[in-house]
């Protein structure tokens, strides 16, 4: 009898097996399954408060365990004369689990191994990133390092054409587009039916809210997936360029 | 030169120094090495010696009643370098609302907002935060809001002598063909 | 002995280490002190055998595919006594499941479970937010499970060069005696 028995102390079902299986120095190799079942069972009966939560995972390898003890019990007592080979067959669901387990054994010594490594290497200290070292870096940055005077001419000039575009009310009527994210990859692929290419920027309207742009942007990305699209940019703040896919790249094009 | 404190502690102090990050004041190393106020001061003395060696790129600091480790200035553009690319680079959206804020000075943020149609209080923050614009100021119109100007590290970033040095806008909105 | 580099880019290196905040790859050292990578290799080498002279309480690792500044670990005690100590240390169900992610990655939450015999869905969670272990792509197979590996982090956490100083997984046969 082992008494005040508690599952809490071991990993899972294996590991109980495992330490069952060891304590009596036994090869896995050459496990009995009879008698390794029997302590398991013994084993899970003395357990004081079953928590089933917890004790689920115990039981289906208790399940397991006696399964494959019947099989083995109904096949033993065989025919003098019979081969060698076929007792080694029924005995192969006992082979399986030795082999599972001794799998399992090796990680949980390597895990020891590793318990081992991080105990020392909690003892060893960096340092986090200095963020005075930074703040200092970050005064002697150029943020406007790619940027040239005529990059800010015509940034303004984009936006005022932009603005241009659309009469200036003090009030108007503001109609949510009905936008949905099939609708605009549908728009995208008629445009591209009558155009070779065009611009991110021409999908969207003079003043696009968020969503459109969102929309459009995530249309986009998806049609490029599906290889539908080809998307182009000359260089940094460039225009985004919708092209059709070229010959080749896809062979599902057909909508 | 015989020691007047066991290696050991000296070690210690140059790991807390280490990990600390920033000042530590000598009361707080005392207490963690176990040691007295004067002790520290004198330990800390050995290790500042050590690292004022010839070749070394750190050095021990003493600031504000307490010690610091930290880098030697002339090692700055190194370290400058490598933390470099922690930046990214400005938006479009952020160029696009510095242009107008260039261009149409003092402006508010309604202002700006009008013009581009979005709301531009991240990128605003983004261009106060890398020194490009300044808050001076208040319009006189209700609410009193904020006016936006460019700084002179603007100028000085691209190369202007003054605002008028802006390139033109026609020139720029013919050069979009 | 006579120096094979400067003195400069020898203390410049000790400056990159001390701000990086962790390892830093050879090449990002070699980017940032306009050398090449054997040089800092070398140079390396020259910082960590000057680190190595008795008393001091830092030291240069090789660790997680680059170099890292950090304390020795005779003096984590001093540095606990400083820093309120952090994170508790991994369980044995945490430390089985990555000692099994650290020698099969990629691997999926099922391949896990079958090997350790018990679910290990919160585990995983656990190493994910302790930053030990990453989601890398899915497996090409029914449901396309995710597959894990560990992080760079991993190795640091353990003090590792790379995956292969991980300590050799004994075979079953002379695992037995």
């Amino acid at each position: 009898m082992i008494g005040n028995i508690r599952l809490d102390i071991f990993q899972g079902p294996l590991d109980l097996l495992l330490t069952l299986i060891e304590r009596r120095e036994i090869d896995i190799q050459s496990i009995s399954v009879a008698e390794v079942t029997a302590q398991y069972l013994e084993y899970l009966h003395e357990v004081e408060e079953l928590n089933l939560d917890w004790a689920s995972e115990f039981l289906v390898l208790g399940a397991e365990l006696i399964a494959l003890k019947a099989r083995l019990l109904l096949r033993y007592p065989q025919k003098a004369g019979q081969e060698d080979e076929e007792i080694e067959e029924n005995l192969e669901p006992a082979g399986l689990l030795a082999e599972r387990l001794d799998e399992y054994r090796r990680y949980r010594e390597a895990a020891a191994r590793l318990g081992d490594l991080a105990a020392q290497g909690a003892r060893v200290y960096g340092r986090p990133l200095d963020q005075e070292a930074v703040t200092r870096a970050l005064a002697g940055i150029n943020p406007l390092a790619r940027v040239t005077p005529p990059d800010l001419a015509r940034a303004m000039a984009a936006v005022l054409a932009k603005e241009q575009e659309i009469p200036k009310q003090e009030t108007r009527l503001i109609a949510r587009p009905a936008l949905t994210l099939v609708g605009q990859m549908r728009t995208i692929l008629r445009r591209l039916r009558q155009e070779e290419e065009f611009t991110l920027v021409s999908l969207l309207g003079s003043r696009p809210t968020r969503l459109e742009v969102v929309l459009t942007l995530l249309a986009l990305l998806e049609l490029a997936r599906r290889g539908r699209v080809n998307l182009f940019q000359e260089g940094e703040f460039g225009d985004i360029i919708v092209r059709p896919p070229s010959p080749g790249d896809n062979a599902a094009v057909q909508e | 030169m015989p020691l007047l404190f066991s290696e050991d502690k000296r070690a210690a102090l140059e790991c807390l120094l280490f990990v600390a990050g920033g000042p530590v004041p000598v009361s707080t190393l005392a207490a963690c090495l176990g040691l007295s106020k004067d002790d520290v001061v004198e330990l800390a003395a050995e290790l500042k010696s050590l690292y004022d060696e010839e070749g070394r790129g750190l050095q021990i600091r003493e600031v504000a009643g307490g010690y610091q480790m930290c880098t030697r200035p002339q090692f700055a553009n190194y370290i400058e370098a490598f933390l470099q690319p922690e930046l990214p680079s400005l938006s479009m959206a952020a160029l696009e609302t510095l242009a107008i804020i260039a261009y149409r000075q003092p402006i508010t943020r309604a202002e700006i907002e009008y013009i581009r149609g979005v709301k531009v209080e991240g990128v605003l923050n983004t261009l106060l935060s890398r020194g490009l614009i300044q808050e001076t100021g208040r319009k006189d119109a209700p609410g009193r809001p904020i006016l936006y100007t460019t700084t002179p590290r603007f100028l000085e970033f691209l190369g202007l002598k003054d605002l008028s040095d802006l390139p033109p806008l026609d020139d720029a909105a013919a050069g979009r063909e």
